[in-house]
């Protein structure tokens, strides 16, 4: 099983190595708090990826090589995100971690959400924040150059004791998160669940059905008056029944392949659940995003006259 | 009818807050003479033969679930507290007639509500009704002190408030406890009442001394604190100096009767092992306040804090009589509470009078009133000499007969464990009491005349005085009839004791004898049920600390017969 | 569609913990308002890779939907967020956090 | 309106008095009388005898009141208390009658009735109480009759008179009391009397402190009496004297218990206060502030016997501690020595006739502690008239003299017209004083003396000498003063009184200045007392009995268990061998020819200083400067009390003031208040406002929580 051990003294490295990274006045270590903290991350990676299942046979495959390398983009994005001392370049190593956990999730099969993450997250969200840095930038403090960064930004704040609370954090959560998940049934068993689950009232279901019937009309392998019982768990073979004889007694019927290309696809899927499951949740985020507009709108009215040095205009809200 | 006896007041508050300026304070006055004639109704149809019965039982249901409801009941010693507090209640209305001149509607509803809640306390039978009214006087009386005391009232009211509040909240968690045994216990039988017979029945019965010990300590907290006992009296003076007239007035004459009364109701009865093993530390600290209160007075200068620290002196007279457990020291003490009310309560309207006349307390602002206002004079004297206890007036009734309720107190024939010492240095009080007294009438009324400065020149360049309407030199007709009252029950009560002793007899002799019998029943136990060869410890610190959980029945494993056990027992 | 197995669950919740530590850190020690609240937001971003690996390991679509409602409050937030934080710095013309500490005990 | 018809209407009257609602008590006091049913019932009008004074009081109170009376003119309030008074004397007068040998009990109401305690308003009427009543209300009278002339015009008359009717009333109560705590009663009443009546010019500050000082020291005597009384209930269950007395006759001083024989010193420490004896003597001299009425009537004749008669009432109790009266008895000697002394020294008229009070008051004790209450009792009688006379003489003369007394400044008083009568009265008053042969202090010295010398026990010749001596001491000082004011040149300074305001035109210079002669009330009420003081004395001699028609009235009273211990103590021999002996052994004998002797010795002596040459006087006084500065000083007792008691209080009351209450119990109480605000404060530096603080607080907690869930785990918990 998963041992700990390896785990820990990761967290414990990792920690090390931001807490080397972190802007601060004396020397910069950060190069070498980079190095230890990838080289913390791989033996957690290593960890994880390589453990035996235990008694029962190894089920499932191993994340590949893709895995890795974003995992690694990510996790270095991130450290050099929050120890980098120019804010800009931090949004743009926001950007970076965005793009990898997009891949992530392209590998997760959510191909949808990886793109929205990009196209909002990055997209809109962090090109908002980079205009406000630069905004903010703009006047320069009064004791200081023109490129050389805000004090406020060159020094952490108790560094110690933030990394000391965020890695026990860490550990404490791998430990019990992979506890957790130690517990949980193996990937067959949750293929079943998920293929009856699929039966009853997935709404999914009933698209999967309408389109496994349109793939066989067009297939031609569908007799008129029959419809579509259930379909396998993987969706490749599917269950006629006729309308007729339905009622004389179950199972009679018979089993046919679907066509190679027949599937659900991520969207159709996301945006069936929306519809039907989530309605009244769609319409309050809607209510949430006119709010944030509207509250970002008031927030920015002009409060009181800025005092620009030149008299100039007013150099407008965000 | 005794709910009749509580709402008027209450109604007469309501409608003097109603009422326009003009007429509050008549308003006011019939309000609580009213009181005053249904509390003599009251009297007349209290049939004296078997006095120590609780009469004129009236119970609403409040809450019966949880064994509240709202009984009142009176037996004379509650009656005779009553008729004390609808007597005086009036007399200090009409004496404060000129003295409140800005919000004195305010005034006198607070003052009918006060009493509200001071005959609440006399005529409860439930222990949540007289702690409800217990706490309740507190906040009129606060009201009194904040609004409309002199120079710094507000901390005076904020203590007067919090040290009497932490107090009763103690003696409230003893009384819960109680309450608390009682249903857990199998008389109780799961379902709680808060009766005030059954809880004491049940205490002196089937509570071990140990216990016992702890609720008296609980009681003894709250009621220490407000009849002021030695350690924690430091609030009277400063209340008493602060507050109006009226307000000393009644917080002298009934205020601190709620201790007491507190004490004679529910220490004695409920905790009768206990009270007899701590009442010789009692003892010592009335003493101590007697002693040390009447030294204090001594060297005042400020007039209403003398007479402040007189009550903490006399009040001490007044619970050593009713912890010596004699029947004599018992209706003694309660004598005590009567006349100590009646003349305090008219030294503290004299010396409102010439405060309302010259607007200092200070006693070397003034001297040789005699002079200048005979008849005042002539009533102070009569009041000093009233409470210094001169025999023929009420003051030596119950000082006499709480000190001889001492020294009988332990010679076997009753269940008290004081002796003739405590007696005696007690009575050493008596010559302190004359020295302090004495000194105040030589200083304020003989000597050379001299007035205070603010006389001359009006007085409406007092600060925080306005325009009062200054009174003739000596005392007008009112005040006299304010006075007169009170100096004639003075004298009806020291010529005509019976007229007291009489009725408060029977309760009291009923008290002592179920205190005996609970120490005899305790020894009896103790003989029969404890091993031979015991050796009889003294009851002492450890024992109290030692709390044994509350046993189902007669705790017949208490190994440590209590000092008087064994000698009760001895004894026979 | 095949859920993912346990171990790339638990590696990829690894990766989302290492991301949550690092904003918390990011969060706790940078004194500049908007680096902050980009830590905020990789906290955000922390928890969505869970939720659609958890979506994953259960093929459960939900995971994906209730993303998207994280999305928008993120959105939401960052919008206000930083209105507040141009507001913050026309007063007092500086991000630094430590400069509004009127609210001390 | 003969009094049989009234007798009906008046007995309904005392069953009124004795109300229904005291049934519980009502039984009792009755069910008393039963049980003491061997004292038969005495008169019902013996009620009067207090009665009259206390309504004579009240009117006069009335007379106070009321705005309209202007004291300078009408002298109602004096007539109606001279009236109340002679009421009493004259009811006191039939009451003796009907007493005559026997005792007798009369109960009015029902006073005190709680438990076991009975304490009824009830009358104990014995020959005692007789002579003790004749004394009273008959002084009380004349000194009223000669107050209505010598207060006339002052603005507080009618108080005045309202205060002597209170005191009457209340020694007559103290007198017939027929329990201890009626006793009690008109003990501290006469006390609260005294006080009214020292303070009487409240004006002077000297008169109000010596008014507070007299009643302080007098309740410090009463707290030892009402301790003795408590005692006696505790031993004997009972405060009344019938009872009382039936259950002592059965004791011996053997067979009694410890704690009874406490019971008399307790009683004692209360005679020696009211009776101003050695340890609490100290207010008597300053009591002179007063008006010369009031020191004649309670300082001199009737309140400080109290002491004397409550001793005398309650010998049974005494006898039974074998050391109780000889402490009286050397007490009261040391006393009668100690104030002789300092009464040599003094040169206020008023201050030595007070001090020889104090030391004839002694003797008075000497006589009952050498176990001769006939004697003690005796001396009280004659003392009473004689003393009064002298006071209301110095009275006279503070009168006239616009409130002169000192001594130095008046003398050749005999030659100045219309002070004849006072002159004769005064030096009848001196010399029986003095104890001049035949004259009655002649007579009640000799018997105290003698029996001093008769009784075996505890050093009492030695006494006896002391007495002899002090007699010598009363007869020099006496004549000191007559001799000093009386004979001699006449010159005087008025005194710088405006005395009594009167409004005569009394211009201060010497020479034109006339004195101011008594009026005929004065006079009239002098010769009555100096007849008294003349032939008091016979009552002693003849009438049959042993000490005349005095002794038989002693002898049939409660006073005569002293003298049956007397008998009892050393066998009936003793005094019949004295008779035998012939004249020389027996002391009654030939202490008469002793002491008429030192009496003259000593008045010789006063005669050679301060009439002949007086001169000689001061020469002397140079020579022993130190001893006549000590004892003008008062023997430094009156400071020495200061300094030892009333400073020590007073310091203790600022003590337990400023540190005890205000600074310890206040203190703690503030601490009390103050804990909150302290762990308030400690915690409010982690309040510092910066964003970063909250964020590492929460940080922390979370990941502590984790922590501890994840060590919950390891453990295996869950």
């Amino acid at each position: 099983m998963l041992n700990a051990g390896i785990i820990y003294a990761a967290c414990v490295a990792g920690a090390v190595g931001v807490l080397l990274m972190l802007p601060r006045r004396g020397s910069q270590l950060a190069l070498l708090g980079g190095l230890i903290g990838a080289a913390s991350l791989g033996a957690a990676l290593l960890a994880v990826l390589n453990v035996t299942q235990g008694a029962d046979p190894p089920v499932g495959e191993r994340p590949g090589v893709f895995f890795i390398v974003l995992a690694f983009v990510a996790a270095a994005g991130a450290a050099r995100m929050i120890t980098h001392p120019r804010p800009v370049y931090a949004a743009l190593y926001f950007i970076l971690v965005i793009l990898a956990s997009a891949g992530l999730l392209v590998l997760l099969a959510a191909e949808f959400m990886a793109f929205a993450l990009v196209i909002v997250y990055a997209g809109a969200i962090l090109v908002t924040y980079l205009f406000v840095i630069m905004f903010a930038q703009q006047a320069a403090e009064e004791g200081q150059e023109a490129n050389e960064s805000a004090p406020y930004d060159l020094s952490a704040r108790e560094p110690v004791a933030a990394v000391a609370a965020g890695f026990i954090m860490l550990a404490a959560l791998l430990g019990l998160m992979y506890r957790g998940t130690g517990q949980l049934d193996s990937s067959s068993v949750m293929n079943a669940q998920a293929a009856a689950r699929m039966v009853e009232s997935d709404p999914a279901f009933a698209l999967l059905v309408q389109k496994a019937e349109r793939a066989l009309a067009d297939q031609g392998t569908l007799e008129p008056g029959e419809t579509v019982a259930w379909i396998e768990s993987n969706d490749r073979e599917a269950w006629l029944t006729r309308e007729d004889s339905a009622s004389a007694e179950s199972g009679a019927g018979r089993l046919v392949t679907l066509p190679g290309d027949f599937q659900i696809d991520n969207v159709e899927r996301l945006g069936l659940s929306l519809m039907s499951e989530f309605p009244a949740s769609l319409e309050v985020a809607g209510v949430i995003l006119l709010m944030a507009m509207l509250g970002a709108v008031v927030l920015s009215r002009k409060i009181q006259p800025l005092m620009t040095p030149a008299g100039g205009t007013d150099t407008g809200s965000a | 009818m005794l709910l009749a006896l509580l709402l008027i007041p209450l109604v007469t508050a309501i409608a003097v807050a109603a009422a326009p300026e003009k007429q509050a304070r008549a308003l006011a006055l019939c309000g609580t003479l009213v009181g005053l004639l249904l509390s003599i109704v009251i009297a007349v149809q209290f049939n004296y033969q078997d006095a120590g019965l609780m009469q004129m039982p009236m119970s609403i249901a409040w809450y019966d679930t949880f064994g509240l409801n709202l009984s009142l009941g009176i037996d004379s010693i509650s009656l005779v507290l009553i008729l004390l507090t609808t007597f005086l209640l009036p007399l200090t209305i009409l004496g404060s007639f000129t003295a409140v001149t800005q919000r004195a509607k305010e005034f006198f509803a607070w003052l009918c509500i006060l009493e509200a809640a001071m005959l609440g306390v006399f005529a409860a039978r439930d222990l949540i009704v007289f702690y409800v009214c217990f706490e309740f006087t507190l906040i009129p009386m606060y009201f009194l002190i904040a609004v409309y005391g002199s120079a710094n009232r507000a901390k005076a009211s904020i203590w007067f408030f919090l040290y009497t509040f932490t107090g009763s909240i103690i003696t409230l968690a003893g009384l819960v406890y109680v309450a608390w045994a009682y249903q857990m216990s199998p008389e109780g039988t799961g379902n709680w009442t808060f009766d005030i017979a059954t809880l004491t029945a049940f205490c002196s019965e089937h509570m071990t001394a140990a216990q016992q010990g702890w609720v008296l300590l609980a009681l003894c907290c709250g009621f220490a604190v407000k009849v002021p006992l030695f350690p924690v009296h430091t609030w009277l003076p400063l209340a008493h100096t602060e507050a109006p007239t009226a307000g000393s007035v009644v917080l002298a004459a009934v205020l601190l009767k709620l201790g007491t009364y507190g004490l004679f109701r529910f220490a004695v009865p409920m905790c009768p092992l206990a009270i007899t093993t701590y009442a010789p530390l009692l003892a010592v600290l009335c003493i101590i306040g007697i002693l040390y209160g009447a030294l204090i007075c001594w060297v005042q200068t400020d007039v209403k804090k003398l007479i402040a620290y007189s009550s903490v002196s006399h009040l001490g007279f007044c619970v050593l009589g009713l912890i010596a457990l004699t029947s004599i020291g018992i209706s003694g003490s309660v004598a005590y509470m009567i006349n100590h009310g009646l003349s305090t309560g008219a030294l503290f309207l004299c010396i409102g009078m010439i405060y309302e006349r010259y607007h200092t307390r200070a006693m070397d602002d003034y001297s040789g009133l005699a002079k200048v206002m005979p008849v005042w004079a002539t009533f102070t004297v009569f009041f000093i000499l009233s409470s210094v206890g001169l025999p023929g007036l009420n003051g030596f009734i119950g000082e006499f007969l709480c000190l001889v309720g001492t020294f009988i107190s332990g010679d076997g024939a009753n269940p008290g464990t004081l002796g003739p010492m405590y007696a005696a240095i007690a009575g050493f009080g008596m010559i302190l009491a004359a020295i302090y007294l004495l000194y105040l009438a030589g200083r304020v009324l003989f000597g050379p005349l001299k007035l205070p400065d603010t006389h001359h020149h009006g007085h409406d360049d007092k600060g925080d005085d306005h325009a009062a309407p200054t009174l003739p030199q000596d005392l007008t007709g009112r005040e006299v009839l304010v006075l007169v009252p009170i100096a004639v029950a003075c004298i009806v009560l020291g010529v005509k004791p019976g007229v007291l002793l009489a009725p408060i007899a029977a309760p009291i002799e009923q008290m002592v004898s179920a205190v005996s019998e609970a120490h005899t029943r305790h020894a009896a136990l103790l003989i029969d049920g404890a091993p031979p060869g015991l050796p009889p410890a003294e009851d002492d610190e450890a024992a109290l600390a030692s709390a044994e959980p509350m046993s189902r029945d007669i705790d017949t494993t208490d190994n440590r017969p209590s000092e008087l056990g064994r000698k009760e027992g001895l004894g026979q | 569609m095949q859920p993912i197995s346990i171990i790339s669950l638990n590696a990829y919740l690894l990766v989302s913990a290492v991301l949550f530590a690092l904003g918390l850190i990011g969060f706790l020690t940078r004194r500049n308002l908007i680096i902050m609240f980009l830590c905020t937001e990789l906290m955000f971003q922390a928890a969505a890779i869970a939720m659609i690996a958890f979506g994953a390991y259960h093929m459960d679509i939900q995971g994906q939907v209730f993303l998207i409602f994280v999305l928008t409050v993120a959105a939401a937030e960052a919008a206000l967020a930083l209105a507040l934080v141009v507001a913050l710095y026309r007063r007092r013309n500086s991000l630094d956090a430590e400069v509004w500490s009127e609210m001390s005990g | 309106m003969t009094l049989e018809s009234m007798q009906p209407m008046l007995s309904e009257l005392s069953v009124l008095l004795v109300p229904a609602t005291a049934h519980g008590g009502g039984a009792a006091s009755h069910g008393a009388a039963a049980v003491s049913e061997a004292i038969a019932a005495g008169p019902w009008f013996a009620m009067f005898i207090p009665l009259f004074p206390l309504l004579a009081a009240v009117v006069c109170g009335l007379f106070a009141f009321t705005r309209r009376y202007d004291p300078k003119r009408s002298k109602i309030p004096g007539w109606c208390c001279v009236l109340g008074l002679l009421l009493s004397f004259v009811t006191s007068v039939a009451v003796i009658s009907r007493i005559g040998h026997d005792t007798l009990q009369v109960t009015i109401f029902e006073w005190i009735a709680s438990g076991s305690l009975q304490a009824d308003f009830a009358f104990y009427l014995d020959p005692l109480t007789s002579i003790m009543l004749l004394v009273v209300t008959g002084i009380s009278t004349l000194v009223a009759l000669y107050a209505s002339e010598y207060m006339s015009g002052d603005r507080g008359y009618a108080r005045f008179f309202a205060f002597i009717g209170m005191f009457v009333f209340a020694m007559t109560c103290l007198i017939l009391a027929d329990n201890l705590v009626l006793l009690y009663l008109g003990w501290e009443g006469v006390g609260l009397c005294s006080y009214l009546l020292i303070g009487f010019y409240y004006e002077k500050p000297s008169a109000v402190a010596a008014a507070k000082k007299a009643f302080i020291v007098n309740r410090i005597g009463d707290l030892g009496f009402a301790l003795g009384i408590m005692l006696t209930y505790m031993e004997f269950g009972t405060v009344e004297f019938a009872p009382l007395f039936q259950a002592l006759s059965g004791h011996s001083p053997e067979s009694v218990s410890g704690s009874v024989q406490i019971i008399p010193f307790l009683l004692m420490l209360g005679a020696f206060g009211k009776s101003a004896q050695l340890p609490l003597y100290v207010w008597l001299p300053d009591a002179m502030e007063g008006p010369t009425p009031v020191s004649a009537l309670i300082h001199a004749a009737t309140m400080v016997t109290a002491g004397v008669y409550m001793i005398a009432r309650l010998a049974p109790l005494f006898v039974l501690s074998p050391y109780a009266l000889p402490t009286v008895a050397w007490i009261g000697g040391l006393t009668a020595l100690f104030a002789a002394t300092i009464g040599m020294a003094q040169y206020d008229m008023k201050r030595i006739f007070a001090y020889s009070t104090v030391s004839q008051l002694g003797y008075m004790f000497m006589g009952i502690g050498v176990l001769s209450a006939t004697g003690a009792v005796f001396h009280l009688f004659t003392h009473a008239f004689f003393k009064a006379l002298l006071f209301l003489g110095s009275g006279a003369v503070m009168h006239g003299f616009a409130g002169q007394l000192d001594i130095r400044r008046i003398s050749g008083l005999r030659k100045v017209k219309g002070w004849g009568v006072v002159t004769w009265t005064m030096l009848v008053g001196c010399l029986a004083l003095a104890g001049f042969p035949f004259l009655s202090g002649f007579f009640s010295k000799d018997t105290i003396l003698a029996q001093a010398f008769v009784t075996p026990g505890y050093g009492f010749t030695i006494l006896g000498f002391m007495g002899l001596f002090t007699a010598l001491l009363t007869a020099y000082y006496t004549f000191r003063l007559f001799f000093r004011v009386f004979l001699g040149p006449q010159r005087y300074e008025p005194g710088d009184e405006h005395h009594a305001d009167d409004d005569g035109g009394h211009g201060h210079e010497a020479e034109h200045f006339h004195p101011h002669a008594p009026g005929w009330a004065i006079n009239l009420v002098l010769t009555i007392l100096a007849l008294g003081a003349a032939f008091s004395g016979y009552v002693g001699v003849f009438g049959g009995e042993e000490h005349g028609w005095f002794g038989g009235m002693m002898h049939a009273s409660t006073g005569n268990a002293v003298t049956e211990s007397l008998a009892a103590s050393h066998g009936a021999d003793g005094h019949a061998a004295g008779e035998a002996a012939g004249f020389w052994a027996d002391p009654h004998k030939w202490m008469m020819a002793v002491s008429a002797v030192i009496g003259l010795v000593g008045i010789l002596i006063a005669w050679y200083f301060h009439l002949l040459n007086r001169q000689a006087a001061d020469r002397l006084k140079e020579r022993v400067r130190p001893i006549a500065v000590l004892l003008e000083n008062k023997w430094y007792v009156d400071e020495g009390y200061d300094i030892l008691i009333r400073k020590p209080l007073r310091m203790a009351g600022y003590v337990f003031y400023l540190i005890g209450d205000t600074i310890i119990i206040n203190g703690l109480v503030a601490l009390g208040g103050a804990i909150p605000r302290l762990i308030g404060s400690t915690i409010k530096p982690m309040q510092r406002g910066i964003l970063h603080g909250y964020g590492l607080g929460m940080a922390a907690g979370l990941c502590a929580v984790l922590a501890i869930m994840w060590w919950l785990i390891q453990v295996g918990v869950t």
